[in-house]
C-alpha cells in the first residue's frame, strides 16, 4: 500500500509499542538497552513528526478501522489536522526526550536497574499518541488510561521514595475520576447519537453527526471539562501536579509536563469544537476564567517555590492557564460567529501548547540536568553553576527567557496573539464581555509579568551567584543530554523567529475547526511581518527584532573592543566588611519576598524563626550564635478541597464499618428488616 | 368448607401454636418437644392433604416429614445436648412479652400479605398459607431473639417447617424431586451443625453465640 | 452425554478424594478432576455454540446462552484453583494450619462445591436450582472453618445461619413462584422448569410474582452478598483457606447472581413492570456505596477484597436492574471478567500473606522485589479491578457507565462517586505493598504461576481483543434477558 | 525623494534618540538644581560622564559570567530598537512596524530581565536586593502599563504605536476621558519604569533605598557608560512615548518630510516642558517604602482600568 501520514503514525505507535519488547533481550547489558531503545524511540518520534507535518500540510483526514476492542465496536483510528498537529508537538518534544534520556537514564544505572523505566516510557509515549489518533470513546479512554498507568508507574520508579509514592497516588487518583467524568460525559453524548442500542453510538463520527438538545451538551461538555482538567491540572485542580512532576525521573517530567497535559487540550478542543460544535457563550467564558485562575494562581505559586522541578511544574499550571484563556475566547468568539477572530484565538492557545511544549521541556531537561550534577533540587543549596556547566546554563538561559515572554523568543509570540485575541473583543456583541476581556487581558499580563520575575529568581539562584552547595564535583551533562537540549532550545528560537511559517502551516485547523483562518491576513506582509489580523492593527516583525538587536549589539561590542582597555578581576565590593561568604547571598527565599509580603494573602504561610541566644552574655539577644528561619507555603487548595473531601470520605467510612459490628442477630435484624421493608413497600 | 379442610386449619393453629410456643419456652428440652410436636402436627397435615388431593406423592412427603422432623433432627438434638451438657435455662435477647407481642404482630402482617393469594387459591388448604408464612417469620424472629447456638438452629429448623407447611398448603406439595432434595440438604445441614456445635463448644466453651463477635470492622 | 461428564467428574471426584485423603497425590488428582470437568464444559460450549440451546435429561438440563458460559467460566476458575490450591495448600499442611483430616476434607468438599454449582447452573428445574445453591454452602461452610480458629468458626457459624436463613426465604419465594406456575402449567414436575415458566411468563399471576420475587431477592441476594445481606460475606472471605475465598467471591456469588437474574426474568415479564428491575438498582447501588466507603479503613488483606467483591455484585446487579441492551451486555461480561480478575488476586494476596504470615497490609511490603510474579500479579489485578484498560472489567464498566447515562442519567453521580472511592481505597493499601524495599520479616515462597498469568492474559485479551464467539453468546443472552 | 523620506527620518530619530537622550537627562538635573537652588553642572554633563566612563578602564568581580558582561550591550541595544520603533518626529516609521506597543514592553522587559540577572550574577547581598526589587516593581508596573496602552489602541482600533499616533493626532479631535486616565496612569507607570522618585531615586547610593543602582552596583567602565546611557535613552523615550501618545499634535504626518523641522521645533519645546513637569513631580514628592509602592502602582493601574472603562462607558 502507497505511503501515506497515517501509515507513518499508526508505524510509529506500533514501534513504541514494541520497544519494551527489547527489553528480556537486554537485562544483562543495560547501557546498550538504553542506548538502543532510545535511538528507537527517537526515529519512532521522527516517524511521527512527519505524520504530523505532512498530515497538516496537506490538510487531510484519513480514518481506519481496527478489528480490535468489541466485535461491535473496533478501534476507530482517524488522523485529521488537528491530530496531525498534537502528533507534532509530542513528536517533536518526544525526540529531544528520547535522545537526552540516552545520557541521562544512564545516571540511574549505580543505583537501580531501569527496565521499568523504559518500558513504561514508549507506553507512554504509544499511549499519548494512541488518544490524539482514537476517533472512538472506546479506545479513546482506553489509550488515555494507558497513557495515565504507564506515567504512574514512571513516577513511582523511585518507588522506596515516601513522596514518590504520595505522589504518584494523588496523581493517579485525580487521573482517574478525571477519566471517569470524561467516560460520562461521551456516555451522555454517545446515548444521544444514533445507534446506541447497537454499540453504534460511541464513534465520534457518530457523535459529530448528531444535534445535541443544549441541556445534555453543557452536561457533556461540564462533564469533560471536569475530566480533562483535572488532567491537565487546571486551577484547583491542579494540586496533584506539583506532587508528582517533581519526583518523576526528569525526561519523564519533560514529557508529562510538556505534552502529557496537552492531550487534555487536545480533548478539550476535541469535544468542544468537533464533537458538539455550537454552544452558548458561556462554555467560552468558564473556559477562560479557569484558564486565568489556572495562570495566575500557577504562577503565584511557582514564585514561592524553592524547589527546581516542583517550580517548573507549577508554572505547567500557568501555561495551562494561558493555554486555555486561548481556548476560552477562541469558543467565545465561535458562539458569537466570529470565525476569523475564534481563528485567531485559537491559533494563540494552540501554538502556545507547541510553545510550552518546547521551552518546558527544555526546562525540565535543564532541570535533570542539575539534579543529575548536583543531587538536590532545592535551589537554595545551588548558585555558580554557570560556571561549572555553561552548557547547561546557555540553554535552561534561553528556555527561562522563552516562558517569560520576551522577544524573540516563542513564548512571546503565543502570549502577544492571545493580547490580540483580547483586544478585538469590542466587536462583541455582548457588553459585559467587552468591558471584561481587556481586564482579563491585564490578568494575562499580570502573569507574564510575574512569570519573567520567577524565572529571573530561578536561573539567578540556581545558576548565577556563587556555589551554596556541599560537595565540589560538579560536572556538565553529557553530550546527549546537551543535544536533547539543544534542539528543544534551536525549535524555541525558530518558533519565536518564524512565527508566520508556523502559523499558515497550522492554519488548515482553524480554518476545519471554526471556519475561520489567517492565511488571507498574516501572509500577506511576507514571511517578516506577523500581522494578524490588519497591518494597521498590529504587527510584529520577529527576525527584525532579533536582527536588529544582534546587529547594535555586535556593533557596540566591536566598536568598544578595538580600542585596548584592559579587563581587570577584581574581589567583590564588600563594604568595607572582611571577606563575604556564600551564604551572603541572596537567596531565593529573600528574593521572593517582596511579592511573598504584597501577596501574602493568597498563600498559607508558616514562617517560624529561632534565636539561639549566645550563651554568657545573659539574655542578649543582640548578638545571638546564630538564626534559624523556616519558611513553609502550602497550597490553600489542600485545606479547601482535598483534605474536606478526604475527611468525609473517612466520616462516612466509619459510619458504614458500623454497619459490620460481629453479633449475629444484628445481621438476622438486617435481612428481617429488610424482607419486612420491601414487603411493606410492596 | 369440608371436614378435611376444618382439620387442616386445626392442624394449621396447632402448628401456628408450636411456633409461638418456640419463640417462648425458655427450657431447652421444651423447645425440642415443640419443635417435635411441631414436626407432627406437619406431617399430619401433610398425610392429610394427601389423602384429601390424592396426591399420593405428598405421603412419601409427609412420611419423610415424620422421619426427619420428628425422629431424626430431635433425636440428634436431644444426643448433642446430652453429650454438650445443656440443662440451663437458654436466656433471651429481648423480653419473652415483648417478643410475643412482635409475634402477633408478625402474624397478622402476614395474613396481610397473603391476603390476595388467598383469594387467587382454589385449595381446600388456601386459608393456612398466612399460618405458614407466620410460621416462617416466626422462627426467623426466634433466632434473632435467641443467643443459644442450639435455640438458633431450633429457630432455623421451624423455618423450615414454615416452608414445608407453606408447601402443602399453598400448593399441593413441590414435586417429590424437590421435596427429596430439600429434605437431603436439611439432613446435611443437621450433621454439619452437630459438628459445629462441637467446634464452638471447643473453642468457646460455651454454646453462646453472644461470644462469636470479634469479627466487627475495627474501630 | 456430556452433561453426564460435567457433572458426574466432579461428583465421582469428590467421592474418591474423600477416599484418598491425604495422599501425596491428591492435589494432583484434584487438578485432573476439574480439568476434566474443565473440558466437558468446553465441549458443551463448542456443542451449545454451534447447535444452540439444549434440553437434555427430560427436561432436567438446560443450556442456553447465558448459563454456559457461566459453566465454562466455573469449571475454567475451578480448574486454574485446584492448580494453585496444590503449591498454597501444601504449605498450609507443612506450616501445620491444616490437619490431616482437613485436607481429605478439603479435597473432598472443593470437588462437591463445583458440582453443585454446575448443577445449580444447568438445571432447568428451579426447585432443584434452590437446591443446588444449598448444596453449595453447605459444602463451603466446613471449609471455611478449616483452620478451626475461633475466628474462622465465628466466620463459618455465620455463613452457615445467614446464607441458611437467606436460602430458606428464596425457597418460600420458589413456592410461591410455583404456586402461581401450577395455575397455569397445572401439576407436578412441569410447573417448576424454567422453559416451560419463561414460555407462560405473560399468564403467570403479578401479585403472587411480586411477592415471590421480595423473598427470591433476600434468599439469594444474601448469597450474591448485597448490602445490607451482605455480613457473612466479609468474614467468610477472610478466614476461610484463600482458595476458597477466591472460589467463594468468583465463582459463588455468579451463581447467586444468576438465580436472581433469572427470577427477574420471569418477574417483570409477568409483571410487565420494570419492578424487580428497580429492586435490583436499589440494592446494586447500595452495595457499591456501601462497600466502596467500606474499603477505604480494612487493614485485613483479604477483608479488602471480599468487599471490592461485594462492590462489583453490586455493579453488576445493578446493570441487569438497569436492563436494555448495553448495561445487560455489560453486566454479563461484568460477571465474566470480575471472577477472573478476582479469583488471580486472591491468588497473589494468598502467596503475599503466606510470604509475611499475615494479612495485615501494614506489614506487606515490597513485594515487587520480594516475588516480582506475585507483586506484579497483584498490580495489574487491582489495576484490572478497579476499571483501568486495557483490561476487561474496564470495558464492562464502560457500557455499564454510558448506558447509565443513557438510562438512569441522575444516579451516575453516585456511580462517579462509588468508584471514585473504591479506586482511592484500593489504591492507597496496595501501593505501600507492593513497593519499597523487601521486609525482614518476608520469607520466600514457591507461587504457583500457571492460574496467576493465565488469569490476567485472558482478562486482558478480553479487554482488547474479546474473540467473536463470547460478544455473540453475550447478545444471544441479552435476547434472552430482555 | 519620498522614497527616501522614512529612510531619512529613520536615521535622523535613531540619532536624536542617541544624542539627544543625555541632553535631556542634563536638562532635568539642571532644572532640578535650580529647583533646589544648587548650581547645575550643566546641560553637557552627561555627555562627559559618559565618554568618561567610556575610556575608563573595567573591573569585574572575579565571579562575574558573560552575562554580566553581555547585559550592559544587551540593554544598549533594545533601548536602541525601542528608539526606532516610536515615532517621535515623524509617523511614518518603516521600522515601527518591527514591534508594536504589546512587543515595546516587552522590550524593555528584556532589558529588565537582564539586569536582574547581572545583579545575581556577582552574588552580593546588594545586587540580589535590587533585582528583587526591581522585579517585584516590575511586575507590578507592566501590567498598569499595558492596560493603559490598551486604553489607548482601544481608542485608535491598533496596537501598532505609529498607527495610535496617526490615530490620534489626525483623527478628528475629541476629549476623551479615557485618554485623561491612560495619560495619569501613564505618568505614574513612567515614573516607575524610569526609576525616578517617588519609586527610586537615581541620585542615590543609600544601600537600603536604592533599586536599580543596586542592581549595577558592580559595573564599572564601559559597562557602566552603556547602562547609564541606555537608562538616559529610557527616560527620553518614556517622555517622547508619552508625548507621541497624548500631545501627538504637530508631529509629521506620513511623506510630507518639509513639515520636519516644524516638529522637531515643537518637540524641544514640549520636552522642555516635559522635563520641568518631571522635576517639579520629583520634588514635590519624596521616596516611598518600598512597600508603599504597590499601593503607588495600583492607583496607576486602577486609573488606567478607569480609563478603559470609561471608554466603554462614556464614548
Amino acid at each position: 500500500m502507497s505511503i501515506s501520514p497515517f501509515i507513518l503514525a499508526a508505524s510509529a505507535i506500533l514501534i513504541f509499542l514494541s520497544i519494551p519488547l527489547l527489553v528480556p533481550l537486554f537485562l544483562r547489558h543495560q547501557r546498550l538497552l538504553i542506548n538502543i531503545s532510545s535511538l528507537i524511540a527517537a526515529i519512532a518520534s521522527l516517524l511521527a513528526i512527519t505524520a504530523g507535518v505532512w498530515t497538516v500540510w496537506k490538510g487531510s483526514t484519513e480514518s481506519y478501522i481496527m478489528p480490535l476492542g468489541l466485535p461491535d465496536l473496533p478501534f476507530h483510528l482517524r488522523l485529521d489536522p488537528l491530530s496531525g498537529f498534537f502528533f507534532t508537538v509530542i513528536g517533536l518534544l518526544g525526540f529531544s526526550v528520547s535522545i537526552y534520556s540516552i545520557g541521562y537514564v544512564k545516571g540511574f544505572l549505580s543505583r537501580r536497574p531501569v527496565n521499568r523505566l523504559i518500558i513504561f516510557y514508549n507506553l507512554f509515549m504509544a499511549g499519548m499518541f494512541m488518544v490524539i489518533i482514537a476517533d472512538d470513546a472506546f479506545f479513546f479512554l482506553i489509550s488515555w488510561e494507558i497513557m495515565a498507568a504507564a506515567s504512574y508507574f514512571l513516577v513511582m520508579f523511585e518507588d522506596e521514595k515516601a513522596e514518590n509514592r504520595k505522589g504518584a497516588f494523588i496523581y493517579i487518583l485525580v487521573a482517574h475520576v478525571g477519566a471517569i467524568a470524561i467516560l460520562l460525559s461521551f456516555g451522555v453524548m454517545a446515548s444521544l447519537a444514533t445507534g446506541f442500542e447497537n454499540f453504534g453510538g460511541y464513534t465520534f463520527d457518530a457523535m459529530r453527526q448528531t444535534e445535541f438538545p443544549i441541556k445534555w451538551a453543557t452536561v457533556a461538555f461540564l462533564l469533560a471539562f471536569l475530566g480533562f482538567s483535572a488532567k491537565a491540572g487546571v486551577f484547583p485542580l491542579h494540586a496533584w501536579l506539583p506532587e508528582a512532576h517533581p519526583v518523576a525521573p526528569s525526561n519523564v517530567s519533560a514529557l508529562m509536563s510538556g505534552v502529557m497535559l496537552k492531550t487534555a487540550i487536545y480533548g478539550i478542543v476535541r469535544v468542544t469544537f468537533d464533537i458538539i460544535k455550537d454552544f452558548p457563550w458561556w462554555w467560552g467564558v468558564i473556559v477562560l476564567i479557569f484558564g486565568l485562575l489556572s495562570a495566575v494562581m500557577g504562577v503565584l505559586y511557582a514564585l514561592m517555590q524553592h524547589d527546581l522541578k516542583r517550580l517548573l511544574a507549577y508554572h505547567s499550571v500557568e501555561n495551562i492557564g494561558i493555554i486555555l484563556i486561548g481556548i476560552g475566547l477562541a469558543m467565545t468568539f465561535t458562539s458569537f460567529h466570529l470565525p476569523v477572530l475564534a481563528a485567531l484565538a485559537i491559533t494563540a492557545g494552540l501554538y502556545h501548547t507547541l510553545n510550552h511544549a518546547m521551552f518546558k521541556g527544555l526546562l525540565f531537561m535543564g532541570a535533570g540536568a542539575v539534579l543529575h550534577a548536583t543531587r538536590v533540587r532545592n535551589m537554595e543549596e545551588m548558585g555558580g553553576l554557570i560556571h561549572k556547566m555553561p552548557w547547561t546554563a546557555a540553554l535552561f538561559l534561553i528556555g527561562c527567557i522563552s516562558i517569560s515572554a520576551l522577544p524573540p523568543f516563542n513564548g512571546f509570540v503565543s502570549e502577544w496573539l492571545t493580547f490580540q485575541a483580547f483586544l478585538l473583543s469590542p466587536s462583541l456583541p455582548s457588553p459585559i464581555l467587552k468591558l471584561i476581556f481587556p481586564l482579563a487581558a491585564a490578568l494575562l499580563a499580570l502573569t507574564a509579568a510575574l512569570a519573567a520575575t520567577c524565572f529571573v529568581k530561578a536561573f539567578g539562584i540556581t545558576f548565577l551567584g556563587q556555589w551554596r552547595g556541599h560537595h565540589t564535583h560538579v560536572h556538565e551533562a553529557s553530550p546527549s543530554m546537551r543535544v536533547g537540549m539543544i534542539l528543544t532550545a534551536v525549535s524555541c528560537l525558530f518558533l519565536g523567529v518564524f512565527p508566520t511559517m508556523v502559523i499558515s502551516w497550522m492554519d488548515i485547523i482553524p480554518e476545519k475547526l471554526v471556519g475561520g483562518s489567517l492565511t488571507t491576513t498574516a501572509g500577506q506582509f511576507g514571511w517578516l511581518w506577523l500581522t494578524p489580523i490588519s497591518h494597521s492593527r498590529a504587527s510584529y516583525s520577529a527576525p527584525l527584532v532579533f536582527l536588529i538587536i544582534l546587529a547594535v549589539v555586535l556593533l557596540i561590542y566591536i566598536f568598544l573592543h578595538t580600542r585596548k582597555t584592559a579587563i581587570h578581576r577584581g574581589p567583590l565590593w564588600d563594604c568595607g566588611f572582611e571577606k563575604i561568604d556564600t551564604r551572603m547571598q541572596y537567596t531565593g527565599t529573600s528574593f521572593a519576598m517582596p511579592i511573598r509580603r504584597i501577596l501574602g494573602f493568597i498563600f498559607l504561610i508558616k514562617e517560624t524563626v529561632r534565636i539561639e541566644a549566645s550563651t554568657g552574655t545573659p539574655g542578649h539577644n543582640t548578638f545571638p550564635r546564630s538564626i534559624h528561619y523556616r519558611l513553609r507555603v502550602r497550597d490553600r487548595m489542600w485545606g479547601w478541597i482535598y483534605n474536606p473531601v478526604a475527611d468525609a470520605s473517612f466520616w462516612i467510612a466509619r459510619k458504614t464499618g458500623k454497619l459490620q459490628q460481629g453479633r449475629i442477630q444484628a445481621y438476622l435484624v438486617y435481612s428481617f428488616v429488610t424482607i419486612i421493608i420491601l414487603l411493606v413497600l410492596l | 368448607m369440608n371436614i378435611a379442610a376444618q382439620i387442616n386449619s386445626i392442624l394449621a393453629a396447632l402448628v401456628l401454636l408450636t411456633a409461638f410456643g418456640l419463640l417462648v419456652q425458655r427450657r431447652i428440652y421444651g423447645l425440642l418437644h415443640l419443635f417435635a410436636w411441631q414436626g407432627l402436627f406437619l406431617s399430619i397435615s401433610t398425610g392429610l392433604v394427601g389423602y384429601v388431593a390424592r396426591q399420593h406423592h405428598l405421603y412419601i412427603s409427609s412420611i419423610l416429614t415424620l422421619a426427619l422432623k420428628v425422629i431424626v433432627l430431635p433425636y440428634i438434638l436431644h444426643t448433642l445436648i446430652v453429650r454438650l451438657k445443656i440443662h440451663k435455662e437458654v436466656e433471651t435477647v429481648v423480653n419473652i412479652p415483648t417478643t410475643m407481642l412482635m409475634g402477633i404482630a408478625l402474624v397478622i402482617f402476614s395474613y396481610h400479605l397473603t391476603a390476595p393469594i388467598r383469594e387467587l387459591s382454589t385449595l381446600v388448604t388456601r386459608s393456612t398459607i398466612a399460618v405458614a408464612l407466620a410460621t416462617v417469620m416466626l422462627g426467623l424472629l426466634m433466632m434473632i431473639t435467641r443467643r443459644h447456638a442450639v435455640t438458633q438452629i431450633i429457630g432455623f429448623l421451624a423455618m423450615e417447617n414454615g416452608l414445608f407447611f407453606a408447601a402443602t398448603s399453598a400448593t399441593y406439595g413441590m414435586p417429590l424431586v424437590v421435596e427429596l432434595g430439600v429434605g437431603l440438604d436439611i439432613l446435611i445441614a443437621a450433621f454439619i451443625f452437630g459438628i459445629f456445635f462441637f467446634h464452638i463448644r471447643e473453642t468457646f466453651d460455651s454454646l453462646d453465640v453472644e461470644q462469636m463477635a470479634r469479627l466487627k470492622e475495627e474501630e | 452425554m456430556t452433561l453426564i461428564i460435567l457433572l458426574g467428574v466432579s461428583f465421582f471426584a469428590a467421592i474418591v478424594l474423600a477416599f484418598v485423603g491425604d495422599r501425596r497425590f491428591a492435589p494432583e488428582i484434584n487438578i485432573l478432576g476439574s480439568a476434566a470437568t474443565f473440558i466437558a464444559g468446553v465441549g458443551l460450549a463448542v456443542h451449545v455454540y454451534y447447535e444452540g440451546p439444549m434440553i437434555a435429561g427430560g427436561n432436567f438440563f438446560f443450556v442456553d446462552a447465558f448459563n454456559v458460559y457461566l459453566t465454562v467460566l466455573t469449571a475454567f476458575v475451578s480448574m486454574t484453583t485446584a492448580i494453585f490450591s496444590r503449591r498454597y495448600m501444601r504449605r498450609e499442611r507443612e506450616h501445620g494450619r491444616v490437619s490431616h483430616w482437613g485436607m481429605r476434607f478439603y479435597h473432598a468438599m472443593f470437588q462437591l462445591f463445583i458440582f453443585a454449582m454446575l448443577l445449580a447452573l444447568l438445571t432447568n428445574n428451579i426447585g432443584v436450582l434452590w437446591i443446588a445453591m444449598e448444596l453449595a454452602t453447605l459444602s463451603t461452610v466446613l471449609l471455611v472453618s478449616l483452620y478451626r480458629t475461633p475466628t474462622a468458626i465465628e466466620a463459618a457459624w455465620k455463613y452457615f445461619i445467614l446464607c441458611g436463613v437467606g436460602i430458606a426465604q428464596a425457597l418460600f419465594g420458589t413456592v410461591l413462584l410455583y404456586f402461581a406456575a401450577e395455575k397455569v402449567l397445572g401439576e407436578g414436575g412441569e410447573a417448576l422448569l424454567w422453559t416451560n415458566l419463561i414460555q407462560v411468563s405473560g399468564q403467570l399471576e403479578p401479585t403472587v410474582l411480586r411477592l415471590a420475587f421480595v423473598f427470591l431477592m433476600v434468599g439469594y441476594g444474601t448469597k450474591v452478598g448485597l448490602v445490607p445481606l451482605h455480613n457473612w460475606l466479609p468474614d467468610a472471605h477472610s478466614e476461610g483457606p484463600t482458595p476458597i475465598s477466591a472460589v467463594l467471591s468468583g465463582l459463588l456469588l455468579n451463581i447467586a447472581l444468576y438465580a436472581l437474574v433469572r427470577c427477574k426474568v420471569l418477574v417483570d415479564l409477568s409483571t410487565g413492570t420494570n419492578m424487580a428491575g428497580n429492586m435490583m438498582m436499589g440494592f446494586g447501588l447500595l452495595s457499591i456505596l456501601v462497600a466502596s466507603f467500606s474499603l477505604l479503613r480494612r487493614k485485613d488483606i483479604k477483608r479488602l477484597f471480599a468487599y471490592s467483591s461485594i462492590e462489583h455484585m453490586g455493579i453488576a446487579t445493578f446493570a441487569f436492574g438497569l436492563g436494555g441492551p448495553i448495561a445487560t451486555f455489560g453486566a454479563l461480561l461484568h460477571m465474566l471478567v470480575h471472577s477472573l480478575t478476582k479469583s488471580s488476586i486472591f491468588f497473589t494476596v494468598g502467596h503475599a500473606s503466606q510470604m509475611h504470615g499475615t494479612q495485615e497490609m501494614s506489614k506487606i511490603k515490597g513485594l515487587i522485589k520480594g516475588n516480582p510474579l506475585v507483586g506484579w500479579g497483584l498490580v495489574f489485578g487491582v489495576m484490572a479491578i478497579v476499571g483501568m484498560p486495557p483490561f476487561g472489567v474496564f470495558t464492562s464498566e464502560f457500557l455499564i457507565l454510558t448506558a447509565t447515562m443513557k438510562d438512569a442519567p441522575l444516579l451516575a453521580p453516585l456511580l462517579l462517586l462509588g468508584l471514585g472511592v473504591a479506586f482511592a481505597a484500593l489504591f492507597r493499601r496496595v501501593q505501600p505493598m507492593i513497593s519499597g524495599a523487601v521486609p525482614s520479616n518476608q520469607m520466600p515462597v514457591k507461587a504457583s504461576h500457571i492460574p496467576i498469568i493465565l488469569h490476567m492474559v485472558l482478562v486482558l485479551i478480553i479487554g482488547i481483543y474479546m474473540p467473536n464467539f463470547l460478544s455473540e453468546w453475550f447478545h444471544t443472552a441479552v435476547g434472552l434477558l430482555k | 525623494m519620498n522614497v527616501f523620506s522614512p529612510l531619512f527620518v529613520m536615521c535622523l530619530q535613531f540619532i536624536a534618540v542617541l544624542f539627544a537622550a543625555p541632553a535631556f537627562a542634563g536638562w532635568v538635573r539642571m532644572v532640578k538644581c535650580w529647583f533646589q537652588g544648587r548650581k547645575s553642572a550643566g546641560l553637557f554633563q552627561p555627555y562627559r560622564d559618559i565618554f568618561k566612563l567610556l575610556n575608563k578602564d573595567v573591573v569585574l568581580a572575579e565571579n562575574a559570567s558573560w552575562i554580566f558582561r553581555f547585559t550592559p550591550f544587551l540593554v544598549f541595544g533594545t533601548t536602541v530598537l525601542a528608539g526606532v520603533i516610536i515615532p517621535i518626529l515623524s509617523i511614518d516609521l518603516p521600522l515601527s512596524a518591527t514591534a508594536d506597543a504589546i512587543a515595546l514592553v516587552a522590550l524593555f522587559t528584556i532589558a529588565r530581565f537582564f539586569t536582574a540577572l547581572a545583579g545575581l550574577d556577582i552574588g552580593t547581598a546588594f545586587g540580589g536586593m535590587g533585582s528583587s526589587r526591581e522585579k517585584t516593581v516590575a511586575s507590578m508596573s507592566e501590567p498598569a502599563m499595558l492596560m493603559a496602552i490598551f486604553t489607548v489602541s482601544l481608542v485608535s482600533q491598533s496596537t501598532s504605536i505609529s498607527h495610535m499616533v496617526n490615530v490620534i493626532a489626525h483623527g478628528e479631535f475629541v476629549l476623551r476621558p479615557s485618554l485623561a486616565f491612560a495619560l495619569l496612569a501613564f505618568i505614574l507607570i513612567a515614573l516607575a519604569e524610569t526609576g525616578r522618585i517617588p519609586v527610586d531615586n537615581p541620585a542615590t547610593h543609600l544601600e537600603l533605598t536604592m533599586i536599580h543602582e543596586a542592581m549595577i552596583l558592580e559595573y564599572s567602565g564601559r559597562h557602566l557608560a552603556l547602562i547609564e546611557w541606555a537608562g538616559m535613552m529610557k527616560l527620553f523615550l518614556f517622555t517622547t512615548l508619552g508625548i507621541a501618545l497624548f500631545f501627538p499634535w504637530g508631529i509629521a504626518a506620513a511623506g510630507d518630510i518639509t513639515f520636519l523641522p516644524v516638529a522637531i521645533l515643537l518637540l524641544l519645546i514640549k520636552l522642555f516642558f516635559a522635563g520641568i513637569g518631571l522635576v517639579l513631580i520629583e520634588i514635590g514628592l519624596a521616596k516611598m517604602r518600598l512597600f508603599r509602592i504597590q499601593e503607588f502602582l495600583g492607583s496607576a493601574f486602577l486609573f488606567a482600568t478607569l480609563g478603559l472603562l470609561s471608554y466603554f462607558m462614556l464614548e
